[in-house]
């Protein structure tokens, strides 16, 4: 079987969450290859969306800026960001919403604001731009992040995006729909308990052991009885990913999300 | 009045010390040129809108011309942070900088109710997010129609805005296409409205496809011919975003010294942006736009 | 699923009775063969939303498609009075119609909020106004950020809103220069759009000028091709308002004998557009807009 | 002297209350004739906005309804009707608007919408269309209308647009700005007064009496000491008119407003 690095294996996961016809909204780096990989595989009839305001983009180069010249050229269409917000997203219309941050926790909640105190910050972060009203608005939100103590604490320093807040029915209770649906880790795959509404660990990495995950989450983190392994790309997904999405491997050889 | 003029005299005559100004175009369009003349003239005290503050607010806190930043993304995107601010942010230097922090939707939101002369705008973002605690600009409203609440945010009134196009006729009515970003709305919410475009051209331009304007003249100050205006941003149709300049900035922005070295260079060190042109030497030629054309359409009757 | 399909099965699909229906286009591209298609397919009870009725509502109301009608202004504009309607208001006749009254802006804003899933948009208008007092559709809220109170108009609805446009990609991408109108925030306010065009493009003419498109196919339920499909209103670029028919209308709708033979003729006579267009001869080139060619603009990069 | 009509005097009259560099919302008839002469005359510099969206309009032809393609063809921008009301005339850009009507009262208030009673009118007018925004929102207003004791009653039946309710500062109280500054008819000119806000008679058109006026108007208007007459339009003005503007007397033959 084919060698793989771990984010083409988060990018061949997280291209599996797609189906055809849906709108996406996308951001850079794993996102954009999972939703380009989809496109080229299974999901032909994906119609992304970018927050800058390109729709039904046909990139012809990697871009590397969610504003990137390539995603205008041969669009379907631009449009004022004003619309991307109130019609597209606050409208419904989004299906799926990728997200990263520097902290995501038990809950799905989401800091990409501060480490520390918002007013002395140990480190201060670019802060939400869109990402609160994709968490807060699309149907569902797809989450990536590398798996460690410090970015899978058990409560974020600050909630820039909302998940699941303190789990239960607290989100729903505000009137917000949707919600954190998936997980992907360099490590495994996590879904949020129905009830709980707390991440559930339901596959792992090939090569990684539950008690490494266990090392590397900031609570005792449940497990899925039907605990899986995360099936790695195949061998065309390879080739897509490395051949035609990202052939300098500007993504890829960094680090994920 | 002629609004016709040169970058320095825009500056000098739209732009004053704790001003509120935007300079916007989200990736496209921004305003770089204008930014370096700011910086060159020396304003102070400024108080910086805009969603994304990139690199070009980077340089005018580094410069020393903020007072306080309004924004809801503040990185290089793709890249990393953004060291000017950080450093403004976290140990004060060159001078403490007071935020006031929202989302991309909440900051367009912002600029819609000044262009539309409204207190506020209401949304049915916010619920759950720390950000209404930490900023007590986030209002709510409660629904005349059913039993709910919204959260609203107020209306922005920049003093000044300025944003970068293709082209405007010498009155200042501007044509954009590509990314649209915030431009309209934070043009229109603003007490006076500085244009730079790559290319200055006859009304009959413009009037040939009147559905490509983006700013009347009626509501622009003044008129700046500013080719390559935009860089390492970029202008569709005319040159490419400059990905490497904003990777290699990372290095330069992040120790004091060099960072301080380029605005010498690039900034205080020329007298304009057709010097910074010249100097960008080849650059230039390698960034240019491929032709693509669009179908034209026809407005007879 | 395919979205192309004849305006027959476009309306036997997605509209019904019952249903609330806004057909839209300010002067500039008005649906009226869609309309001609829901008097033949005789659509009842329908709440019918428009800012001008204009004459393709006022044929709806006398051809009892309707039951109530909402809007901001019931005319033949420049000529005189909609007579149906004023047949229907003063004298039940053909039955008796609701009307629920706003102004232009009113209704734009009810169509936005409704696009904007927000429960309403607040105004600076309206107050003095009677219209407040007799529709209690307008209501009340306070600012929470300062000492003042707004007007609000409550966002609309719609089951499916029927636009037509210059041209559209088979997947209803479609794209519309002239007057803007309100179609876009109809459109988007709607559960089910169908969209009628003079021209069915390829998808690479849509994006030879992404800016263009107004509405996106991932909202639209049904494409029909439909030219000459907006007369006796005008496309830009394609045909001409036709003026005297607006006048002659004012005689032809007075008396309801010539209203009913009219509608024979015209429109339970004819199987379609096709036979619309084939019937109205020579004035169909009397009516061929002028060619007046845009500049083209360079999307590359 | 020319002969001339009456339409064609009130034409010259409203023209005047034109600055260069005024942004005006035109309406058609009498307005948009009004702004066109004003354009060639002594305002070439102003900006005709329709609510249709046409801003900076050069008509090729009379245009016959505000929405007419003529006014694209040419015009420096088209605009969504949103953008018309939101960020031209509640922003506040809008210096002159013009407005007609059925009725126009004592203190300029407006009704376009019934005569009697609004849920069983004797008859039903077409409604507020922009107008009610344009009375609230421009700066100032012109009106333009016939002069009897029908269309100019004491109170009018139902305010369609506000101008000043019953006087004296009703209308600033309920936080409106600006409102109407003349009314022009068939006969003669009125103001408003500072004080009251009432309709003040300051000017009458040639050949017609004060008792005419008098006989056809709904109160005891009062009539202003500076009492002059109108002046009659110019030969160039008349010759702009017939040769230019409305060759074919459409709207010049048809009653005012």
């Amino acid at each position: 079987m084919t060698d793989y690095t771990t984010s083409e294996l988060m990018v061949s996961r997280a291209s599996k969450e797609l189906k055809n016809g849906d709108v996406v909204f996308v951001g850079i780096g794993v996102p954009s290859l999972a939703v380009n990989l989809a496109y080229r595989l299974h999901a032909p009839g994906i119609c992304m969306i970018y927050e800058s305001g390109a729709v039904g983009c046909v990139p012809k180069r990697l871009p590397i800026s969610i504003g990137d010249p390539c995603l205008v050229t041969g669009s379907l269409a631009v449009v004022p960001m004003l619309d991307v917000f109130n019609l597209y997203l606050q409208r419904g219309l989004i299906d799926v919403g990728f997200l990263g941050g520097a902290q995501v926790d038990r809950y799905g909640n989401i800091n990409s604001t501060v480490i520390g105190d918002y007013r002395k910050p140990k480190v201060r972060l670019p802060g939400s731009g869109g990402a609160c009203e994709i968490a807060a608005l699309a149907k569902k939100v797809v989450i990536t992040i590398g798996n460690s103590k410090r970015t899978l604490p058990e409560k974020v320093d600050f909630i820039t995006s909302p998940g699941y807040l303190r789990g239960g029915r607290e989100r729903e209770t505000l009137g917000l729909k949707g919600g954190p649906e998936l997980v992907i880790t360099d490590m495994g795959v996590y879904r949020f308990d129905s009830g709980t509404r707390e991440m559930v660990l339901v596959s792992i990495h090939p090569g990684v052991t539950l008690q490494t995950i266990k090392d590397n989450i900031g609570w005792d983190v449940r497990v899925a009885q039907d605990l899986t392994e995360t099936p790695p790309p195949t061998a065309e997904e390879i080739r897509i990913i490395r051949r035609e999405l990202d052939p300098q491997g500007i993504f890829l050889r960094s680090k994920a999300g | 009045m002629a609004k016709l003029m040169t970058m320095k005299e825009a500056i000098a005559r739209f732009v004053r010390d704790g001003d509120l100004v935007i300079m916007e175009g989200f990736t496209h369009l921004i305003p770089f040129a204008a930014g370096h003349e700011i910086i060159r003239q020396r304003r102070r005290d400024l108080t910086l809108a805009r969603l994304t503050p990139d690199l070009i607010y980077d340089q005018l806190i580094f410069a020393g011309c903020a007072r306080k930043m309004i924004f809801s993304w503040a990185g290089n995107p793709g890249v990393g942070p953004l060291h000017a601010f950080r450093r403004a942010v976290e140990q004060g230097k060159p001078r403490p900088l007071e935020i006031e922090e929202y989302t991309h939707f909440g900051m367009v939101l912002r600029f819609m109710a000044g262009a539309s002369n409204l207190p506020f705008l209401p949304t049915r973002n916010y619920p759950g997010t720390d950000l209404t605690e930490v900023n007590p600009g986030f209002k709510k409203v409660r629904s005349p129609y059913a039993d709910e609440e919204l959260w609203c945010v107020p209306a922005l009134h920049p003093d000044v805005t300025i944003v970068h196009a293709q082209r405007a006729d010498a009155e200042g009515n501007t044509q954009v296409w590509g990314l649209y970003g915030v431009q309209k709305e934070a043009a229109f919410a603003s007490r006076r409205v500085i244009v730079t475009v790559e290319e200055v051209v006859d009304a009959s331009v413009i009037r040939s496809d009147p559905n490509r304007t983006l700013i009347p003249g009626t509501i622009v100050s003044a008129v700046v011919c500013e080719p390559f205006g935009a860089h390492p941003s970029f202008v569709q149709g005319a040159y490419d975003r400059d990905n490497d300049f904003y990777v290699k900035w990372d290095a330069v922005s992040r120790d004091e010294t060099t960072f301080q070295k380029y605005l010498d260079e690039w900034v205080y060190g020329l007298p304009d942006r057709a010097a910074y042109k010249e100097k960008m030497g080849t650059r230039v030629s390698e960034l240019q736009a491929d032709r693509q054309l669009c179908d034209p359409v026809n407005y007879g009757f």
